[in-house]
């Protein structure tokens, strides 16, 4: 199975800046995989934490993609920084269905 | 495609349930088919008996859903233990146990947890 | 005998979870029973008062900002975390409202009280 | 002395009701005076209809409370949003509005936050 | 066909919250309908297998530990995140059932699986 | 009111492992405050992640009296680290009734 491993979707919904559970989560994201932040967890895509931006950096570089809920931005008047992509639920779904695996 | 969404919180308290169902909507749009089997605290959604005034009503949307193909399954065990009886949960929806979520798990393409 | 305080603290952010509006929906409350109400908004909490946001169009919720827009007509003082807002690179000229207590002030601020409720 | 104990999230899920039972039994135990005001999801302890198998009886455990005095209060905005009817509610507890809240506030000497 | 693989992900602490517990129900239930089920504890909820836990006597509530040392009667297969172990100052030896995984190793088990709940 | 303040209890119940939010609340302890670790927090008391052991350690140097519920550390199988001092329940109330406001 090595190097055709299946693409996994990461589903985010709470802020990084109260939990950490969703910063581990996102450190098992490989190269390929999609992250999807929504509900409170867009703050993490809006407005994240020093630790947690170098986290999705780190990530991007290694080829992980990053999205946010567009409803749950637009909702809390927010914006997603540079390099993640604003996704309403339709993308969302397209999403799952790309990734053959959803954690 | 076949998505199955497995809700384990409390409707207005959470936002999960709004969640599962604007995916679902959306899911249903572009022709897949889709499944929310309700868990813990998620099964007080199934209720017939939420009076949420002037506020979204989640009931409503599950049922427009349900119209549309969409099962909704709370978990037999965790309605008793939130004091819902079978004759409080909401039209065609029925209480099921856990081998309907083992169903769905075996049944659908994909499965997204939306807990806590 | 002058009228107890009671200070209700949020900390969870909005529309995610129900506990800022149920926060808001008691601080609407207490001072209908004489107590003199104070609500701070903590961490995550300082985000309900973006002016930007529009959870009605987006998600079916009623805008909390606009909710707390009118803390004064319903008899209670809004405070906010300063650091928080900071913290998460905003600042007050964003928010709908903005009284900043620093960390001594919000330290202080929660003694001067004689009940404090948590969301 | 009077100790307020405001309950926000569901019983058997969280654990906040069974602290606040055991806190308040020792504060009986102890000569003080207690309230339990159920807020939010916290309304779910008051039902009479929950079945919890051979788990713990925190109905059971709360009626004992009432015997000795103690008043469970559980929100009744939140009941309606929970779908537990007023008929629902166990012996001995009546939904109240916030005003309840207020008055355990301001006449007692503690108020404790179990909340998430 | 092979069976389909479920992965249920347990991150939450014991007793405090119905998560674990209500992971092990899911548990016990998947086999029934014949998938190949796992269990993996990761951070708090690797407390759970702590021999010396007895939450009966004193939180009125079951023993998880109790529950999970029958893991392979009920025809599951149980791990824990070796990192959360040794991070919490753990070590195997207090637990009563040990398969660790290395942070590489869950990252590949996730991604053998059809099917991964989180609890 | 200075030096005449209040003698504030807080209260934690979820694990610091998790919940970067109870951190946030220590931080706001002065001395002669209390805290008392129950329900999932007792984790905070018995192995707690390095940063906020040093948080410990710092608030009992300002004079910060920290407990842990008995029952939670039993029920889990855990004992406090030096200097948290076990309290079962009859304890915690009277605690409450010490301080004079809980947070």
């Amino acid at each position: 199975m090595y190097g055709k491993r299946k693409r996994m979707m990461i589903m985010l919904l709470k802020s990084p800046w109260s939990c950490d559970l969703e910063s581990l989560r996102v450190k098992n994201a490989m190269p390929d995989d999609v992250v999807v932040f929504v509900q409170d967890s867009v703050l993490g895509a809006t407005n994240p934490p020093e630790k947690f931006l170098q986290l999705i950096r780190d990530k991007q570089t290694e080829g992980v993609r990053f999205y946010a809920s567009k409803n749950d931005c637009q909702a809390r008047g927010l914006a997603p920084i540079d390099g993640v992509e604003l996704a309403d639920y339709g993308k969302i779904v397209d999403l799952i269905c790309e990734c053959e695996l959803s954690y | 495609m076949k998505i199955g969404f497995l809700v384990l919180m409390t409707p207005y308290t959470y936002q999960n349930i709004d969640t599962a169902i604007a995916l679902s909507e959306a899911a249903l749009d572009k022709g897949h088919e889709c499944q929310i089997y309700l868990y813990m605290d998620g099964v007080i959604a199934a209720s017939s008996q939420i009076k949420p005034g002037n506020d979204r009503h989640i009931g409503d949307k599950l049922q427009k859903l349900i119209a549309r193909g969409v099962q909704v399954i709370p978990c037999s065990v965790c309605c008793n233990y939130r004091g819902m009886l079978k004759d409080q949960t909401a039209e065609n929806i029925k209480q099921s146990g856990l081998a309907a979520l083992g169903r769905m798990v075996d049944n659908f393409d994909r499965v997204i947890t939306l807990g806590a | 005998m002058a009228p107890k305080k009671v200070a209700i603290v949020v900390s969870k952010p909005p529309y995610g979870t129900a506990f800022m509006g149920e926060g808001f929906r008691a601080a609407m409350g207490l001072p209908a029973v004489g107590l003199e109400t104070s609500v701070v908004l903590e961490g995550d909490a300082v985000f309900a008062l973006l002016k930007d946001a529009n959870p009605k169009e987006n998600l079916d919720m009623e805008s909390l900002a606009q909710a707390f827009a009118s803390f004064e007509d319903f008899g209670f003082d809004l405070y906010v975390h300063g650091p928080s807002v900071r913290d998460r690179g905003l600042s007050c000229k964003e928010l709908i409202a903005c009284q900043p207590l620093e960390d001594c002030e919000f330290k202080m601020m929660l003694r001067d009280q004689d009940a404090i409720l948590r969301f």
